[in-house]
């Protein structure tokens, strides 16, 4: 919140800040280790059996162990996630532009969006496989498990647009293409900034799910498999090793979206102001 | 086909038959007794099967619902499961007694995880896995399968397709996910799908109206067992006498839900799962006999659930020769001979 | 209300007329009937001042003026000098509010009519300085509108405003969060621009003298639902200057309208 | 978009809002009469059996003949949707508040809610199975699939609250508890509610996903059952109709969080102001 | 910088003082110096008038007094009459934009300040329905802040600050979008008001009018960074009214107002 503690009296700003930076970096850092040294206390004081749920040294050297074949698998999770991350934020805001182009459209469209949102990818797969081509289908997948918050988000946005700034457009006789690139897209920038953001999640669970219901097996496949078949081959360290590279893979896409919104924003967008601006 | 191999009058349909030789234990209630064990005096012990209730689990049904687990002195509780459950790992963390697990290779996979659970027993003699295929397509035996796109799950890619490819040189290319929908198969004439020989070729003969081909691995040397009890090595070393009691009954169950009168086991089955039909059910245990899913091999000799270091050694060496394995496993970990063999409940079967 | 707007079509515009407003009404959803049945005539090249208690109509006039919203009954009837080609705006609007977009520079939002307009770049550039000169935030050309004061901002919007020299220019008070000295500059500015290019302007304001100083015409509106309560017509030597804002006349007209303007008000005031 | 091609002269605005109004309500009606008519002809004209896409007609069939079982596994599913609702609404906003109260929480918190966001609930749930009673379980999984959404776009709303205000509610004294109450949660209400109806969707396919990963399986179990049963059975048309009946349960969910968001904004909010307020 | 303002802890605050700045700078992080060297006492219960150029500071400088904003350099202190316990505020602020809450009817955003210091709901009704007469505002009670004009939000934000009545009161151009007949006659309510509580005000307007009408002391600021440009004391008899606007006195000190500003203003102006 902006300034609901600012001092009275003049502050040291920049080491203030410097210093507060240096925990921002820590603090989560120091989180973390607690969080682990938690886990493995948890484990250890427990007995809690490496096949049940191993300490994070385990998984840790289960990783590094395991290298080879979970960076392959990792290199092809994220491929797909990438291409389903940037069909849903292409396909959710083409179809929030769609939508917005008339109240009509919205209104007899946006069912089919809320079918596809809640469709589980599982019982639709296999017709996709059947009448699509695998790398395709795992794409639509992806696709259909995380664009439904950019097309809600983008939508949201664009119906946020102050109502004298799209006068003014009005008046100045602005093309519907000059509205949407000027104004509208801008204006929504927050709002799909926003959406990205829960899709970028979203889109790795989505290229997990497709790889389940669509994927291919075997040699060169992704996470998902080697998650499943960890767990169903009992090498519970490699699947913890698994999820491991699959979180850190969330916060990885998170923090780098998470990184272009605030720079997108941060000359203009109260969310992403400083304290003092 | 429900009529096939009806058996002869069971020995004791009411009262289920007392064992040859009796666990001895100390506290057991004999079976037989007129004074029913009153519910207090049972040890609780739950069961998770791998799958939705179905014929396959029939024994185990049949022995809860004609009342054999509790002559055993046991009030046994099964858990059934399904798609994507995963009552192993409840097996494992102490939530579960008991698990059937689908195959050895897991078995062995729990000895190279040093999860502490052994095999008990083998219901299945025979893997009860098959590929399936179109008429058209025109396979008559298991290589024929090799060009085909093949519709394997998970599970199946981390088993016996590892088998497949070591032994007959099948390729991953060619693998699609299965997730239990035979869609995709169905529309490719030019593909195979897996299965189990006892449901999936009668579900797409019902559905699809066509006689799928069907290879069953087991006929190609894949001689691993199926749907074994297991359990936790705690439990076999401090409670063996409740783990031989509900091995015991588990095969009594077998054999009657096989060649008695299995209405009781069939309605449980029903009851748990109320989309199996009547005609599905019989399919299975037809299958199964069939086939000597069950009953066949040593079980003949040594009775239902029989198991022998021979299997297991030649089970074994073609795993790690798939590299399913590793070949320095101290495989026998993985099992136990001192609850099976026992011949129990022999004397129900029908002779003919 | 349907069948009486019909009547209100006013077929082509009459000669010499920009803007012409006949039994106008305004009324929200919400019941609020912001104004009363209101007539205006603006001839093409008129300054027209609409002096009115708060909360009277006024924006609610210029916004019905630029077809921002529709009239609850009554015709509304814009001709523009020019043949309205694409891009070729007639209309500018200075609204109460400052109405940047926030994502974009001082010089962004300056230049964002003759983008619309697809103005050549070189064009662009030297009209956007030259407007911002003229409200004297050259120096804030890559600031942006949260930066700015609010005195600022409303200056940006008079830039954007001016800079394609619109046929028909509509003011919703811009000069009210100004201070004196730079209100009377733009002031001058404002009359020697109107003067040069002889456009339509609309131009809302509280302040009498402004009033005064600026326009042809004073139009003083009643209280809500605003109609025309007087009306005034400021024949004073051109050009005007400091001359007219300290001579006699002035006065007596600054009186004359404050005194109207108290005199409508009342009803409100009871 | 606001008056963007308000008529000049005024228009029956009573009658043509009458007539739009009807018109929003059939067109939607219209189009899905168009799909369910090419869904139809392309069943028939491909002659595609029944076992891979049954036609509307059989599904239909099929939905009133097996209404007594789908009905009961409906309402099933419906039950643990809301209660997965209710946890991801309650402990998504509840989350942001707290993240909210300082940006130390909120680098060291959100990383794990992150984590929880692209853990896939298969791999999970065992482990919440062994450490909890599967009823809860079941809600977990749910919540975890349905939470983000609304964490994130809360915090995005808390982000964006006007600092005039903010500083306004500084000067009076506010309490932490009323700055909350009369500030961050209404300005922050119409992201809320957006998030909320992306949650609305996810929770179902949560409760769906929830129900494979945890739920009981055989008599008494949810749709997420049925389809996989029905699918496995290969009883398409089943299939087929419970899709239709999840489909269905989404879009109704959508319009109930859609008009309560309309009746929680109609007075002020941009997003749901109507054309000419 | 954070050297020279650690010499400024300025301890106790002065007895009879209200308001003491001493030094302050702020300098914004895009760079802009919005506020140079400031020095301003305000005496408790004095009415100040705070002119000067737009984008000078004075904004600045109002929000650095009620402590929204912290100097980059100088001391900043405010001592308020009352004992300062949870809710009783002794700061009123009046923006220059509205900033009402937009989800609030015109009743919920003024009666926020009652609200918050858990006033009793009849006291509360009361006194808001007080200050809503007082900006003749009653008739919209119920409306929400987008339904009125500008000027009407602008008087929702007065009535807001006013009722609670408190220490000191730091008024943003709160007048500018009001017609002169509505501005004069919340003049003469602020007066009284101030002539009855001597609440502490300080008043940033620009019209020095106003500012010589309502105020003991005016201060005229150089344009940005904003020091002090000139001070004038306007002794005027007490109470004042009709009468000192009209007279000659007034106007007098008007002119020379308006010269210091113009004076002080010039450089900007080259
Ligand atoms: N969107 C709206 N919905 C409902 N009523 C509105 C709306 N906008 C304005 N009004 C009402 O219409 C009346 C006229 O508003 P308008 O903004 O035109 O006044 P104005 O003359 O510009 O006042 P000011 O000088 O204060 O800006 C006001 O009483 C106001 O309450
Ligand atoms: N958030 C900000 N970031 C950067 N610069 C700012 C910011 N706010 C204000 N400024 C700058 O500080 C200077 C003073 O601004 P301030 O709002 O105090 O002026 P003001 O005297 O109130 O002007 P006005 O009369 O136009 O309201 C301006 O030049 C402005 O550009
Ligand atoms: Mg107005
Ligand atoms: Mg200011």
């Amino acid at each position: 919140m902006s300034g609901l503690n600012a001092p009275r009296l003049p502050s040291d700003e920049t080491g203030a800040r410097g210093g507060a930076r240096l925990l921002r970096l820590l603090l989560p850092i120091v989180v973390l280790a607690a969080g682990v040294t938690v886990w493995d206390l948890a484990v250890r004081l427990n007995q809690i059996p490496p096949y049940v749920l191993p300490g994070p040294g385990l998984v840790l050297r289960t990783l590094i162990a395991d290298w080879p074949v979970l960076s392959a698998s990792l290199v092809t999770t994220l491929w797909t996630t990438l291409e389903g991350f940037l069909a849903a934020a292409l396909g959710g805001i083409a179809l929030a532009l769609l939508f917005n182009q008339s109240k009509w459209l919205e209104y007899s469209l946006f069912p089919y969006a809320v079918v596809l949102q809640v469709t589980p990818v599982i019982a639709v797969a296999p017709l996709l496989l059947i009448y699509l081509p695998q790398e395709t289908a795992v794409i639509v997948c992806a696709w259909i498990v995380a664009f439904f918050p950019v097309l809600a988000n983008t939508t949201l946005g664009l119906n946020s647009v102050d109502r004298n700034l799209a006068g003014l457009f009005q008046l100045y006789g602005a093309s519907p293409m000059q509205t949407l690139v000027r104004l509208k897209l801008p204006a929504a920038l927050p709002y799909i900034l926003g959406g990205l953001r829960i899709a970028g999640g979203l889109s790795l669970i989505g290229a997990v799910v497709a790889e389940i219901a669509a994927g291919s097996a075997g040699a060169g496949s992704g996470l998902a498999y080697r998650i499943a078949e960890s767990s169903y081959r009992l090498n519970i360290p490699r699947m913890f090793a698994a999820l491991l590279l699959l979180s850190a893979a969330g916060i990885v896409i998170y923090v780098l979206l998470a990184l272009a919104s605030h720079l997108l924003l941060r000359r203009w967008h109260e969310s992403a102001l400083g304290k003092d601006n | 086909a429900s009529e096939h191999g009806a058996p002869a009058k069971p020995a004791a349909p009411e009262k289920p038959a007392v064992p040859d030789k009796p666990a001895a234990a100390e506290k057991q209630v004999m079976p037989g007794k007129p004074a029913k064990p009153d519910k207090d005096s049972l040890d609780k012990v739950s069961f998770g099967t791998n799958w939705v209730a179905e014929a396959e689990h029939g024994g185990f049904f049949q022995a809860v619902a004609d009342g054999t687990y509790k002559n055993f002195g046991l009030d046994v509780a099964i858990v059934p499961g399904g798609p994507n459950v995963n009552n192993r790992a409840l097996l494992i963390a102490g939530k579960l007694d008991f698990f059937m697990s689908a195959n050895t290779l897991q078995s062995f996979d729990a000895v190279a995880n040093n999860v502490p659970v052994v095999a008990v027993a083998a219901i299945f003699q025979k893997d009860p896995q098959v590929l399936l295929a179109h008429p058209e397509s025109k396979v008559a035996k298991l290589t024929d399968l090799k060009p085909l796109t093949l519709f394997v799950s998970k599970e199946g890619v981390a088993s016996y397709f590892q088998w497949l490819k070591s032994e007959y040189g099948f390729s991953e290319a060619k693998v699609k996910p299965y997730t239990f929908n035979a869609q995709p198969f169905l529309v490719d004439q030019q593909s195979a799908m897996q299965g189990y020989v006892t449901s999936e070729p009668f579900v797409i003969e019902k559905q699809a109206k066509f006689k799928p081909t069907v290879v069953l691995l087991a006929d190609y040397g894949f001689d691993g067992y199926s749907t074994l009890i297991e359990t936790r090595r705690d439990l076999t070393d401090k409670k063996p006498d409740l783990v031989q009691r509900f091995v015991d009954a588990s095969m009594i169950g077998w054999y009657n839900y096989l060649y008695g009168d299995n209405a009781a086991g069939n309605a449980m089955i029903k009851m748990l799962n109320p989309e199996m039909s009547d005609d599905m059910l019989a399919y299975s245990v037809a299958k199964m006999k069939e086939f000597g899913i069950v009953d066949s091999g040593d079980a003949l000799r040594d009775g239902i659930g029989a198991m022998s270091d021979a299997r297991y050694a030649s089970f074994f060496d073609k795993m790690s020769r798939a590299g399913a394995v590793r070949r320095d496993l101290d495989f026998r970990k993985a099992y136990t001979l001192r609850f099976a063999n026992k011949g129990i409940g022999l004397n129900l079967r029908p002779r003919n | 209300m349907a069948d009486s707007a019909a009547s209100f079509d006013l077929g082509a515009p009459p000669a010499g007329y920009a803007v012409r407003l006949r039994g106008v009404t305004k009324a929200y959803p919400n019941g609020t009937t912001a104004l009363g049945p209101f007539d205006l005539d603006v001839r093409s090249g008129e300054f027209v001042s609409l002096l009115g208690p708060s909360g009277c109509g006024k924006s609610t006039a210029l916004r019905l003026i630029a077809g921002l919203s529709a009239p609850s009954s009554g015709g509304v009837l814009v001709s523009s000098q020019a043949p309205r080609r694409r891009g070729e705006h007639s209309i500018g609007f200075v609204f109460q509010e400052p109405t940047l977009m926030p994502w974009t520079s001082v010089r962004g939002n300056v230049s964002l009519p003759l983008r619309l307009a697809r103005a050549s770049r070189a064009d662009t550039e030297a009209r956007v300085s030259e407007a911002l000169a003229g409200v004297d935030l050259l120096d804030f050309a890559d600031a942006f509108p949260r930066e700015l004061s609010g005195g600022m901002r409303m200056r940006v919007s008079l830039a954007r405003a001016l800079v394609t020299e619109p046929d028909i220019l509509l003011m919703d008070e811009p000069f009210a969060a100004l201070d004196e000295i730079t209100r009377f500059r733009l002031n001058d500015d404002l009359l020697a621009l109107w003067r040069k290019l002889r456009k339509t302007i609309i131009f809302v304001t509280h302040s009498v003298f402004e009033s005064v100083y600026l326009s042809q015409r004073v139009i003083v509106m009643t209280p809500r639902p605003g109609r025309t309560g007087a009306e005034f017509r400021i024949e004073a030597l051109e050009p005007r200057g400091a001359d007219f804002r300290t001579s006699a006349d002035y006065a007596a007209q600054c009186r004359e309208v404050s005194l109207a303007l108290a005199r409508t008000s009342e009803p409100v005031r009871a």
